[in-house]
């Protein structure tokens, strides 16, 4: 998922595997059919997303708008190439 | 004033609430004792844990809740986090073996006791008896209620059709109960 | 990659970039996790409302939130705006004296079918009556949800509910008709399984002057789809996938539901009607000249 | 007259407060329920929907209370034994309605399950700060009768006395059940229906044209009854009314109809009041308790006689009426009264009324949310002798 | 011959031949004169109502009526029916009632606009829903009568009320249309000027089985038309006669009123649905098969 | 604080109770408020929508009392001081929302203009028998301050007080007028605005992340207030809550929410109970009354003691809360007690409770449609010296 | 109006002029414009309708169905002849 | 004490409220006396009789109603029939001739004046000028107020742009009954 990942595309999605209660509603209704359910289960006993075909997320955040539970979200990787460089640069100014 | 309180803990979709309600039942209808059952609501609770609580004794029951179980029936880690701190000391603990796992927190003198109870629910077809197992567990292990009253306390909260099933799965519980506990 | 590393990666990657959930600015982040069922689509709905809320480009300090009783009526509580939980039928009055006493606010109705459409259907009435000026989001998930799954009045003809054990064989209101007849501005109905589309109508919804209806299809797995076999809440929202039809400017008279049945989504209504206090504004400096100062628009808001 | 074996359930069941009230409520004839959902009450109307269908009579779930708790008078005056149920914010919607049924004399059983108030408040939590609103909510002068069960037992017992009251004495009766009562589960046994005694409605036996329906004896308060399509032509109305139940907008009219009703249930308040006394006579100090509390104190009460105080408990099954001449004579004999109850002092206000400063009046209070420890009321009694 | 002569003959003639005002049996004669102003319409539709009574044959001891509060409420007093006058507002939910207990009563419903579509609107939209049997017939002065004429949600745009004193600027209900969009299945619009036409409707209103919403409009001389400066009762009923356009079958969403302006009468909807009972009848039969027996028509009522 | 000129109709006029208070309610500083219409409350709306457009404000004439009891909470919490009016029937119906005010803290005056009771009963006559309505009416624990005006410069006087009141205690006060009070037209004298003291809300200086808006002290129970829009972001819910104003539905958080509103009154009983005195000291007897039934009452000390009977009289303006202290005070001077009051007993209940024994409490009752005649007043002062 | 008048319609109206408000509904929707108002007043001081114009009268009892306060009802001399043999019959039979 | 009590009857339409608020406003503003007026309502009331109650006094008022009067203000027969037993002995009554006539019922020592006010208004020019000829007849005939006072109550209490024709309604009235009262 990082960027050394071989296999990366548009995007990359974030979960917070806590706070999911395996809906569903972002495995199914992932326009590239990129997410897969976990095998593991949270705390609450839930399996989670993961991405399972990076190559295929556009970082849509189609994902994000359906989670009923704030669990997880898409970006592009250029929106987070901006933020890291934004980051990058605040964290400069701030020294 | 022989009292006994009881917590079963565990999560929504587990019956818990059936489990609970089969052993008051057959405390109270089958045995002839008094037995309070209090069912936790409240839309906190919705969709995670669950549990309720049941009160048996010899003689009326006035405080109707269970503050602090002389036995404690767990089929969540959640549920032993939440009720493990209640148990009087030298409770017994009953417990899913495959859901929660049992650490050092156990009070004083309390005896816990497991079971793979989904496992057996699993062989016998149905993941659902899980609480019908979990009831025959209790039977066995705790000697409260006699086999007949439990029998028929099953037979008669069960869903016309399913009696054959959930009597196997109270067997099969039963007879791990008494295995256990060594009653 | 075993799923946690997975995790702890993308946690740092957050970090770094300082990404966040675009939704979480709008919650009161430390109400969450929220009481909702799993697959409870109440949450997304939440989701379409903060996007529409980023679009609109409005000022969230002046956006405020009333609620009734329900399921539903929990969203105030979770929404990082001036938030109201009222009584059970009653946020579009509470929500009407909040608008006529501070008119530069704008008021937001979220609340569920049963609050807006059983005890509080007057209220919904009179509000669209006055084009007051209101945008209201009922979610609809054809039950009860907050009390465990009574019949409602939208609850279709066919389905199980605790006080219809053998299946309702009451009618259901269409919800669209009701408003539009009473004179609503603009009127639409989407399902969690339109996400873009129901944030746009929310979006247009909070730039809207007048009295807006929108209605959210919302699956509640726990007390209508399991109780009736129909699947999880993901279930629900693949059937409003497959059997939508979107009709934008449909007759509101031939949206109805049936139990199951096609779903007709679409922006219905969208004209132009004066608010009730631009007419009453319009109409006192009409009969009382300069004896009156039109109201809430001094500091030139409204 | 006995049941109608249609509505009972004959047997012994594990069953909660909820349930048991709504069996009650079939057995002792009630036919018509109108109803709006609310927790804690809701499985009441659930059941009712679910049974009636083959005992014969109809279940509604209307849009709103306003509409339940007129629907249902509109049932009495069709003929049928009715209720409504609700709790807090419902409960608080009806109050204009249960002035129409006390006005016009409307057979109707209201059920209030108690929840945290005030407002929307604690929904899912019991408390017993309604006692009070069931006595004054509505507006003018009033009178009801309301009963307070502590076990699921008693919902289904005193649901059949409720369903009896209201027919005999024609006033709006009031069963102040609570969270913890109607969410129990216990031992519930319904007799057979000829061991169950119901009063009918007190039917006229005139023939159209001689039949005032609200005309009285100075021996009977109580009107009969007709229903609509029997051909009394009635008139009913929410207006001060005459004998023919016509409006009759005058200071007389006025007198002679609120006095005759709100003394037909005070001067008969000795026939309606119902107290269960243990050990009271000799004791130093009563407990006075009603609903799930009484339960409660009792556990209180056994752990001070333990420790050899001699301490009384009184339990008023029936709170409206008050039980006043009985605690104005136990008064006389007593050091004090403990009055433990889930609210922050309403029944206690009664008792003190009645004890006149004759004997203490301790409150024990709890703003809600569970039952009280009986320690808290233990001690109470302790403060009560010291 | 004088006047007074004249009226003595009539007298003697009158007693001869037992001659009566066909109204009068349908009276409660110990409660004449009414309390309602000289000029008011009220009494003209009750005029109607008993033209309708006899012309359906029905047996009075068959049919019930049922007011809210108001001066419109008055009627349920007047008329030789049992008959019940409860509390504003509520008149169709205590009706509902009082069908659903003694399935074999005709009830009516016969209330003013504000007892019906101000404080009672949920009730008018549920049970029209429901199609609950009930007739209701709302005669709509466009103010509140009893309470001193202040402004309705039927008062048009324009006239003064004691509550819009500057003249009402709130836009109006259109009732046909409201009732219509909740499912009633027979909705007609008359005046005090169509005595024939309202009785007839009236009559059919009582033939048929379901929810039947009959809009009467009817002067308030007092309250609305002299403080507007329309004149007595009379001339609003001269108006009611220019203006009308008698539209059969008209679609409600187009008969909507203004100030003085045309007014569509006629009888708009009329259609069938199964009622309320007659749903739950059928479905519990379906599900319950012989354990349920067909509720309210045992002794072959209904 | 001074009054808004633009509210302030300064002058002497001939005008009735309904009218004075309006403009008592407008001189306060009142610029929202909602209503329905009934008699015989109806003049104060329909004064307050004639006067606003020129004042600078909203009046609403709601599609029911439930929908005006709350708007007015929506128009408080949108910044302004809020009222709403109405009578028997229409207050009962706005008994939940009286719990919303209370528990949510929400300044709003309550105008109830007595008539008949009970249900639509007498809708153009006189009562004073909603008065435990006012206290009790909703459920849960819930407490209100209610004023009792006698005449129409009251009226406007005490509709000031009123609005002062809610202001600085936040908790809903009830105007509890009459029917004769409403309909009499007197004198009514309106200062100029300089010469009015208006409280102000009781906004909070806090910052935006500072300020909790149920956050209060030991020392000061009352929570400062803000409104929508000025960018606290608050959550307000009839749910028990904490001082964020977020649901908390746990027992400690009950004791703590609801103990803490109940006693914000009831610990400062003293401050808000206004009594008038006149002749108490040295009395044998003591005649309590309150609103219209407090001149008559006057009219028949005077004639008490022109019989030479110690006759004193106090009145309470405010009757809840009720003056308990100086009741149990005065208990102990005198011999007896006379309460006259148009309903079948309900302030005397209070008096007889706090008199507890120590004097005789002797009730004038009336079922209501006119007031007393001063006679009967009288004889029961004469039968309480006997 | 009796049967003697010269002038006869095909019906004719009864009055209770004491009830009547003086309204004019029967008098403005009379078909025929047979009424007129008295000169005289009744008791509660309104004038009420007289048969000005017998001859033009129908029975048609459209002024009954109009008149809000049930004071004016008209019928057909037909009906009130068969009445009043009906009644002559009666009067006859019980002799 | 002293003490008048005055009832004002007619028929709605007729102004009778007005009236009797001039007279109650002219005692109480322009002369410094107290004086409470209440007026009959009720939905029995509607479009028929119409009455308003003043009194008038030195002192506060307590008991606000008019039950015994010592003056009556009749402007219809219904009125007088309905009023004229409630009189003071010796009490005054003041009459629109033309719409009520006297008979023998007045109580002992009873003095009655009529006016006929509406042919005075008719005069003037409108007939609903009616009410206020009858407030100049009772100023003119009791000398209960001044005419100074009653001028001003009448200028502030008539709609703008009426003063006028009010106040010659008023004088007609004033000098009528000082004539017929011998004043
Ligand atoms: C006056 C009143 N009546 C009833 C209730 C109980 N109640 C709470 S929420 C609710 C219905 C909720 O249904 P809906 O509005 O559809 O919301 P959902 O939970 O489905 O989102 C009811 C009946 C209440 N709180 N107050
Ligand atoms: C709960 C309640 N609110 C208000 C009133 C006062 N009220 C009585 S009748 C009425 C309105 C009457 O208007 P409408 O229904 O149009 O009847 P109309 O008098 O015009 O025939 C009102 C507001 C009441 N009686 N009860
Ligand atoms: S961001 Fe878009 S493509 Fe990527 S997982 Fe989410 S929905 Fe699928
Ligand atoms: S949508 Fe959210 S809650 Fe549902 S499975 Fe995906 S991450 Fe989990
Ligand atoms: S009960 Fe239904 S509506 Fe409520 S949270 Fe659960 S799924 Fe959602
Ligand atoms: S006030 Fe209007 S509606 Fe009422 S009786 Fe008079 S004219 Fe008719
Ligand atoms: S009966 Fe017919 S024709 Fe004769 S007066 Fe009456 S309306 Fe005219
Ligand atoms: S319609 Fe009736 S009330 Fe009107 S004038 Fe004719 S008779 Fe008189
Ligand atoms: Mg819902
Ligand atoms: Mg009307």
């Amino acid at each position: 998922m990082s960027g050394d990942e071989p296999k990366k595309g548009k995007g990359t999605v974030f979960v917070r595997a806590e706070v999911c209660k395996g809906c569903s509603y972002c495995i199914d209704f992932c326009p590239t059919h990129s997410l897969e359910f976990s095998r593991e289960f949270n705390a609450k006993g839930y399996h989670y997303p993961t991405l399972a075909r990076p190559e295929d997320c556009t970082g849509c955040d189609l994902c994000g708008l359906y989670c009923p539970d704030f669990a997880i979200y898409g970006v592009r990787w250029k929106d987070i190439e901006e933020k890291r460089q934004k980051a990058a640069q605040v964290a400069k100014a701030s020294e | 004033m022989a009292k006994t309180e009881i917590r079963v803990g565990g999560l929504g979709g587990q019956g818990v609430i059936l489990c609970a309600s089969i052993i008051g039942k057959c405390a109270s209808i089958y045995e002839g004792k008094h037995a309070t059952l209090i069912q936790a609501f409240g839309p906190e609770a919705r969709g995670s844990a669950c549990s309720a609580q049941v009160t048996v004794s010899e003689d009326e029951i006035g405080y109707p809740y269970v503050k602090n179980p002389d036995i404690l029936v767990l089929m969540s880690q959640d549920a032993y986090t939440q009720f493990i701190p209640q148990l009087k000391p030298g409770g017994l603990v009953l417990y899913e073996e495959e859901l929660v796992s049992i650490d050092g927190k156990l009070p004083k003198g309390a005896k816990a006791v497991g079971i793979p109870a989904t496992r057996f629910a699993e062989e016998l077809g149905r993941r659902l008896v899980l609480n019908i197992v979990m009831v025959g567990f209790f039977a066995g292990a705790t000697n409260l209620v006699s086999w007949e009253s439990v029998e028929k306390a099953v037979k008669s909260s069960v869903p016309k059709g399913t009696e054959d099933l959930n009597l196997k799965a109270l067997k099969k519980g039963y007879d791990y109960g008494k295995e256990q506990a060594g009653n | 990659m075993s799923e946690e590393m997975g995790l702890e990666m993308e946690q740092d990657l957050e970090r770094e970039c300082a990404l966040e959930n675009p939704v979480l600015p709008y919650l009161r982040q430390d109400r969450i996790p929220h009481i909702w069922c799993p697959g409870c689509g109440i949450g997304t709905t939440v989701n379409c409302f903060a996007r529409a809320l980023t679009e609109s480009g409005m000022n969230m300090d002046d956006i405020a939130i009333v609620s009734g009783i329900g399921c539903t009526g929990r969203v105030a509580g979770y929404l990082n705006l001036d938030s109201f939980h009222t009584t059970h039928g009653r946020a579009i009055p509470f929500a009407t004296g909040l608008k006529l006493a501070n008119p530069h606010m704008k008021v937001v109705v979220y609340s569920g079918d049963g609050d807006l459409s059983a005890i509080g259907g007057n209220h919904l009435l009179h509000a669209a009556r006055r084009n007051m000026d209101l945008m209201v989001v009922c979610v609809n998930n054809f039950t009860y949800g907050m009390t465990g799954g009574q019949v409602a009045p939208t609850t279709p003809t066919g389905p199980t509910q605790t006080t219809m054990p053998y299946g309702n064989f009451e009618s259901s209101f269409n919800l669209p008709a009701l408003a539009s007849a009473c004179g609503a501005v603009y009127v639409a109905r989407w399902t969690v399984y339109h996400v873009r589309q129901l944030a746009k109508a929310m979006r247009e919804g909070l730039q809207k002057k007048g009295f807006v209806f929108i209605e959210a299809l919302s699956p509640c797995p726990t007390l209508y789809s399991r109780r009736n076999r129909l699947g999880d809440g993901v279930d629900q929202v693949k059937y409003y996938k497959e059997r939508s039809i979107v009709k934008n400017g449909a007759d509101t008279k031939d949206v109805g539901l049936t139990y199951q049945g096609d779903i007709v989504v679409g922006k219905f209504v969208d004209r132009e009607r004066p608010t009730w206090m631009d007419s009453m504004n319009e109409h006192f400096t009409k009969v009382l000249g300069n004896k009156f100062t039109p109201y809430g628009v001094e500091n030139g808001q409204d | 007259m006995q049941a109608d074996p249609k509505g009972v359930l004959t047997g012994i069941h594990f069953m909660d407060g909820d349930h048991a009230a709504c069996e009650g409520a079939l057995a002792a004839g009630c036919r018509f329920v109108a109803g709006y959902p609310i927790t804690p009450s809701t499985e009441i109307v659930e059941r009712f929907a679910a049974r009636i269908p083959t005992v014969g009579g109809v279940f509604i779930q209307m849009e709103d209370e306003l509409a339940a708790s007129i629907a249902i008078q509109g049932g009495a005056w069709g003929g049928k034994k009715v209720m409504s149920v609700s709790s807090g914010p419902g409960i608080s919607l009806m109050m204009e309605h249960l002035g129409y049924a006390f006005i016009t004399e409307t057979p109707s059983v209201w059920v209030n399950v108690q929840r945290g108030g005030p407002s929307t408040g604690l929904p899912t939590q019991p408390a017993q700060a309604d006692m009070m609103q069931a006595k004054w909510g509505s507006h003018g002068d009033f009178e009801v009768i309301a009963l307070a069960p502590n076990s699921p037992q008693e919902c289904f017992d005193l649901m059949i006395t409720a369903f009896n009251l209201t027919e005999t004495w024609r006033v709006p009766v009031m069963f102040m059940m609570d969270e913890v009562v109607g969410h129990m589960t216990e031992r519930v046994e319904i007799p057979p229906p000829e061991k169950i005694e119901v009063v009918d409605r007190k039917w006229t036996t005139k023939k159209p044209g001689e039949y005032k329906p609200f005309e009285t004896t100075p021996e009977d308060p109580v009107p009969f009854m007709t229903k609509a399509g029997d051909g009394h032509r009635i008139h009913v109305t929410g207006l001060t009314h005459d004998e023919r139940g016509y409006p009759a907008m005058t200071v007389p009219a006025q007198d002679k109809l609120v006095k005759r009703l709100v003394y037909k249930i005070r001067d008969n308040a000795d026939k309606i009041v119902d107290v269960r006394e243990d050990g009271v006579e000799g004791a130093d100090v009563i407990v006075v308790s009603y609903g799930i509390t009484s339960r409660v104190a009792m556990a209180a009460v056994e752990q001070a006689r333990a420790k050899g105080i001699k301490v009384g408990h009184l339990r008023m099954v029936i709170c409206w009426p008050f039980p006043a001449k009985r605690i104005k004579e136990l008064a006389k004999k007593v050091k004090a009264f403990v009055v433990p109850e889930i609210n922050l002092g309403q029944m206690v206000l009664e008792v003190e009324r009645h004890v006149a400063g004759v004997a203490k009046v301790l409150h024990v209070g709890h703003a809600g949310g569970t039952v009280h420890e009986p320690d808290v009321i233990l001690e109470k009694i302790m403060e009560a002798v010291r």
